[in-house]
């Protein structure tokens, strides 16, 4: 196989900060910036696991992936699904945080294959930290969201493409496709289209979705996986996706959240994740 | 917590006596919260110490005789308070404990409990012997944990270690091959009596017990009326525990008066002298070490400031 | 929660047959939190209900033989995810328990179940005569509860619970004596099969069980060194509870398919719902209650308005 | 013996509501005020048992003591000591809460005979309110305090007489006693003075060196205790106190929290409410 070289991740560190800025980004998405003891230097599909000092009630961090590091600031996008994110938008500038960082295997620094980047949901920030940082005209960029309030457009530059799954209201000069992402990109890429790099974070239908299009056209596909973490950082063996190899298991957070998508055993995947 | 309470009985910044071991201090991290103890050591950053400063000891995964994959996820569940797991005793199995992770260990210097798991008493002795004989001069290496405990595992697990006469049996099957390491039974708090598991432990020559493993518990998806773990119920950890293990732990230093290594729920050091006050030698820190890889050293180097 | 999830086995917001009588609803005070269930009615008013508006039965507080004073201060104490209890069972007895309280249970007309606690088989069967002797005809005494799993008292309470076939010689004693009310048996999580009691109090002809009462916890004030209840360890009830009776729970039914009334740790409609997912056929509110005179009412008024 | 007749109790309501102030009265006393769906009528010496909505790491309501109520607002005064204090302290104006009320026995309306009030700690509240409703000129109250900061002195009458543990700064034109309330008491009550009937709240060595002057007197005692409290309302059997009579208990909150000093056993008390 013909994979390109996984950029080499610069050492994690446990780092205490504050919320520096909390803001929202699209009717379901706001962008946190944390002011961190160190900048945090890091590969697009790398993550933080985050923790709120002095909530005894969220036993375990919780994992985000990374989106932008300027000196000590570190950016992230996430949406409020539940009692950890409540937390994290009602706690308000100035609220002291732990955060672990960088973790993670990130997505490949580019080789000279055009890429296909296919982000859905909470799926989108390392895939726009990646295109900000490596992409170039030839990749193609695609977006789901449920509604075109549902995406942050200040942030996907003109070259992305978008779908929604409702129809609605679109910012001025913007289109949206009717269906999910991988459709979207089907109807872009006929059969007969260029050999492309798929890189795909999202829910795991979407995942599916994008391992089973690479797979029809033989082209490489690398997902990144949404599963319960504990640690963050290996030592739990909790956050495990299947291994197509052996019959066993890999984890997430540190043998991923990136694997090659043919290195997986889709038929046993569990329900931790996004849905 | 600035000051030495001075109702302690005894100094707990000072080291631990276990069997014929020296411990160099007395908060350890719990078995299957941190790894073999093998990672961690990069979070840590000049000048701002590592995860493993100051600990007593590191209590590595559970290994069983032969390498386990564990079970299937989501293996993890966090409740309102505390955590749910199903790891299934994932493990690289004792050829491979021996051969890479005790050398790897003996390396960076860090005190570690091996922590045994197997299905009859003279697996246990086995694995203890087949440890003894490939690591006998490990300097690092201070004693073994045998896990009598663990709710995920099918064959066995938390019913066999609630027979006190399995337990006297197994703890007597690797005793007779570990005279030189301080070893103690892991017990489960899901049993009538945990201190007559304890007393049998001791009857089979172990130096101690550690108290407690998790208690059986489950969650709900409310979507889909379906238990969160595959394999339904769990082991339940976390903040929601210390009560359970302190009583626990007072059960059993109050009835047997044995040495007891104390774990559930400890986050901070008010957790931890609470399992001093009713008597625990040691304390282990488990899921709290889940998410701050410091937790440990943090309580550590809490207990060691106080005046 | 807004509509009756579709994965529901049965419908929670009909009445419940359980032996030969009819509850008029699922949703249950737990025995000790809501007192005799004679407090608390004035605490309604005009348009805003009562505290027993839809509740299926209140468990009233366990009585014994004779009147206990309980014991010392103090009895409870809130932890960081939980509260532990020490009462003792205090109770007027069961001559009071039968002459006063039920006549005024009878007349406020709300639906319960008499808890009962003994120290021997015989004892059971006695209270169970005479309660039925006194109040054979009672029409809104639905049952009897008997309460094998106090932690809290030094004559028998758990230990005694913990012996399947003390519960099966308990149970079968009152059974005898009580042909025409629902009976259960409610079991202690301080065991290692809740299941093997369960099937014990089958057996012996009860009717169905209630799991669970409190685990045994501890907490140490960190002032004096020294536990904060006078009996040192007593029960932990309340949130952090709910995991491990929903597990316990689980096991019951999983293995021997008996009707369960579920307790532990419930305060919403999602909690309650949890239980009926695993298969409870009821529910009761315990610690919740208490912050809450309304918690069970609540409860059961979200969950008649499930769509 | 020639005892008072207790005020009747209006009955107890469970009353949905929302802090409506809450500031500063001393370095250690904040007062709290709530709005509520109904007026509260209440006796001096009855509490409330309030919980913050949506605060599930509170286990068990707080016990409050009512101060005043005008309208559907009710007022309490309360220290900051643990998690729910502080909880409450930081819940700012808006939080909603729930709210038992009025629960307990109060201390009587007052008979011919002459007062002496002690108050102590957060003791001083419900005494407050008697002063308020009750007091005439004959009766003596007095308040300690830790020092001369911890007293809200905008609520103490200038007839209070006020003792403090350590001196320090006292408000322009007030004094205080250096000892505890009883001795205070006791300086301003030599042997002979007439008889009185002693109210007095407060931390647990405060009622009994109250109980003991007015057993050396032959005084009537009322005095009203702190207990943990599970419910407020009678049905869980937690928040006893040793009655003198039977060897038995007595509830703090339904009970009490307002007893004779003489029906209690004090050899008996534990240490549940204050110190
Ligand atoms: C590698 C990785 C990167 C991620 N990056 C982002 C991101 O950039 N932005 C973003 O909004 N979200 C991201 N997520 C998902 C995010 O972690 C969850 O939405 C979040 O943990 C939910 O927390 P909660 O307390 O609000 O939800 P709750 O449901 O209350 O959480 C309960 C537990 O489940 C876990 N959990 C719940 N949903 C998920 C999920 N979808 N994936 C993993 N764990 C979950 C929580 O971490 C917690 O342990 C990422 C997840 C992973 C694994
Ligand atoms: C009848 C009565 C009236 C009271 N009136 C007032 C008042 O007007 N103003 C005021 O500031 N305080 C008053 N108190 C004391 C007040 O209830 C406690 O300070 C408060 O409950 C402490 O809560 P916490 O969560 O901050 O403390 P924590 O220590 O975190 O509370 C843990 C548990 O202990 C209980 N507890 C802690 N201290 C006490 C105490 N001294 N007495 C009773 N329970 C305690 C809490 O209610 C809770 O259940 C009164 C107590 C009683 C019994
Ligand atoms: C994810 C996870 C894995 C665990 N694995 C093991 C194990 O392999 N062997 C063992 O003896 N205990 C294991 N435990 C139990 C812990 O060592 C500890 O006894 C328990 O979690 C209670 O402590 P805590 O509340 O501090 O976590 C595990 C616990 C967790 C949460
Ligand atoms: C203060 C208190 C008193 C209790 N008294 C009794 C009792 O008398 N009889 C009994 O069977 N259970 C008693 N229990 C146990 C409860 O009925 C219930 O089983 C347990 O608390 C778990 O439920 P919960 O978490 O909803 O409280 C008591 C619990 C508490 C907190
Ligand atoms: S979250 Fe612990 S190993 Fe991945
Ligand atoms: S607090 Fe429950 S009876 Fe008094």
């Amino acid at each position: 196989m013909n994979m390109p070289a996984a950029a080499t991740a610069p050492p994690a560190r446990r780092l205490h900060g504050a919320i520096a800025a909390e803001v929202p980004v699209s009717s379901s998405m706001r962008r946190l910036e944390l002011e961190l003891e160190e900048a945090v230097p890091f590969q697009p599909g790398q993550f933080c696991m985050l923790n709120l000092a002095g909530e005894p009630a969220l036993v375990f961090g919780r994992p985000f992936s990374l989106l932008a590091a300027e000196g000590r600031r570190l950016s992230l996008l996430y949406k409020v699904v539940g009692r950890g994110t409540a937390r994290l938008r009602d706690a308000g500038v100035g609220a002291p945080v732990t955060c672990l960082a960088p973790l993670g295997r990130p997505f490949p620094a580019p080789d000279p294959r055009p890429h296909l980047l296919l982000a859905g949901g909470v799926g989108l920030p390392p895939l726009l930290a990646w295109a900000e940082r490596w992409g170039r005209p030839s990749d193609l960029c695609c977006a789901g969201g449920r509604d075109g309030d549902d995406l942050p457009w200040g942030l996907l530059g003109s070259s992305w493409r978008v779908s929604v799954d409702r129809p609605g209201a679109l910012p001025a000069g913007r289109q949206a496709f009717d269906g999910n992402v991988v459709e979207l990109a089907r109807s872009l890429l006929p059969a007969s289209a260029p050999e492309r790099v798929v890189l795909a974070c999202g829910p795991l239908p979407l995942l599916r979705a994008a391992a089973t299009l690479a797979a029809e056209r033989g082209w490489d596909c690398l997902v990144s996986v949404e599963e319960r973490m504990g640690c963050g950082y290996g030592v739990c063996r909790g956050c495990v996706v299947p291994r197509a190899s052996d019959g066993g298991y890999a984890t997430a957070c540190k043998d991923g959240p990136v694997f090659e998508a043919r290195g997986l055993d889709w038929t046993r995947f569990g329900g931790g994740g996004g849905t | 917590m600035t000051a030495l309470p001075g109702w302690l009985a005894f100094d707990p910044r000072g080291p631990l006596r276990l069997g014929s071991r020296d411990f160099p201090g007395r908060i350890w991290t719990a078995s299957g919260c941190f790894g073999y103890g093998l990672d961690g050591a990069d979070l840590g950053a000049p000048g701002r110490g590592s995860p493993f400063d100051g600990l007593g000891a590191v209590v590595t995964k559970t290994v069983t005789p032969q390498a386990r994959c564990g079970n299937p996820p989501p293996r993890l569940w966090e409740t309102a308070h505390g955590a749910l797991n199903s790891i299934g005793l994932e493990n690289v199995g004792l050829a491979r404990f021996a051969d890479e992770v005790m050398p790897a260990l003996e390396a960076s210097g860090v005190p570690y409990v091996a922590s045994l798991a197997a299905t009859r008493p003279a697996e246990f002795g086995d694995m203890a012997r087949r440890l003894a004989a490939a690591a006998g001069g490990a300097a690092h290496w201070h004693g073994v944990e045998l896990n009598l405990s663990c709710p995920n595992v099918a064959e066995g697990g938390v019913d066999f270690g609630r027979d006190p006469a399995m337990v006297e049996r197994c703890v007597a099957a690797a005793r007779e091959h570990l005279p030189a390491r301080a070893l103690l039974a892991k017990l489960t708090p899901n049993v009538g009596s945990i201190a007559k598991l304890a007393a049998a432990a001791a009857s089979g020559g172990a130096d101690g017990v550690t108290a407690i493993n998790t208690l059986i518990g489950m969650d709900v998806d409310l979507r889909t009326g379906a238990p969160v773990l595959p394999r339904r119920r769990g082991g339940y950890s976390g903040p929601a525990l210390l009560p359970v293990a302190l009583a626990r732990v007072d059960e059993i230093v109050q009835e047997t008066g044995l040495p007891v290594v104390g774990v559930g729920g400890i986050a901070t050091i008010e957790d931890a002298l609470k399992f001093f006050a009713v008597g625990a030698v040691a304390v282990q820190i488990g899921t709290a070490q889940m998410s701050d890889p410091f937790a440990a050293a943090d309580v550590a180097a809490a207990l060691a400031a106080l005046r």
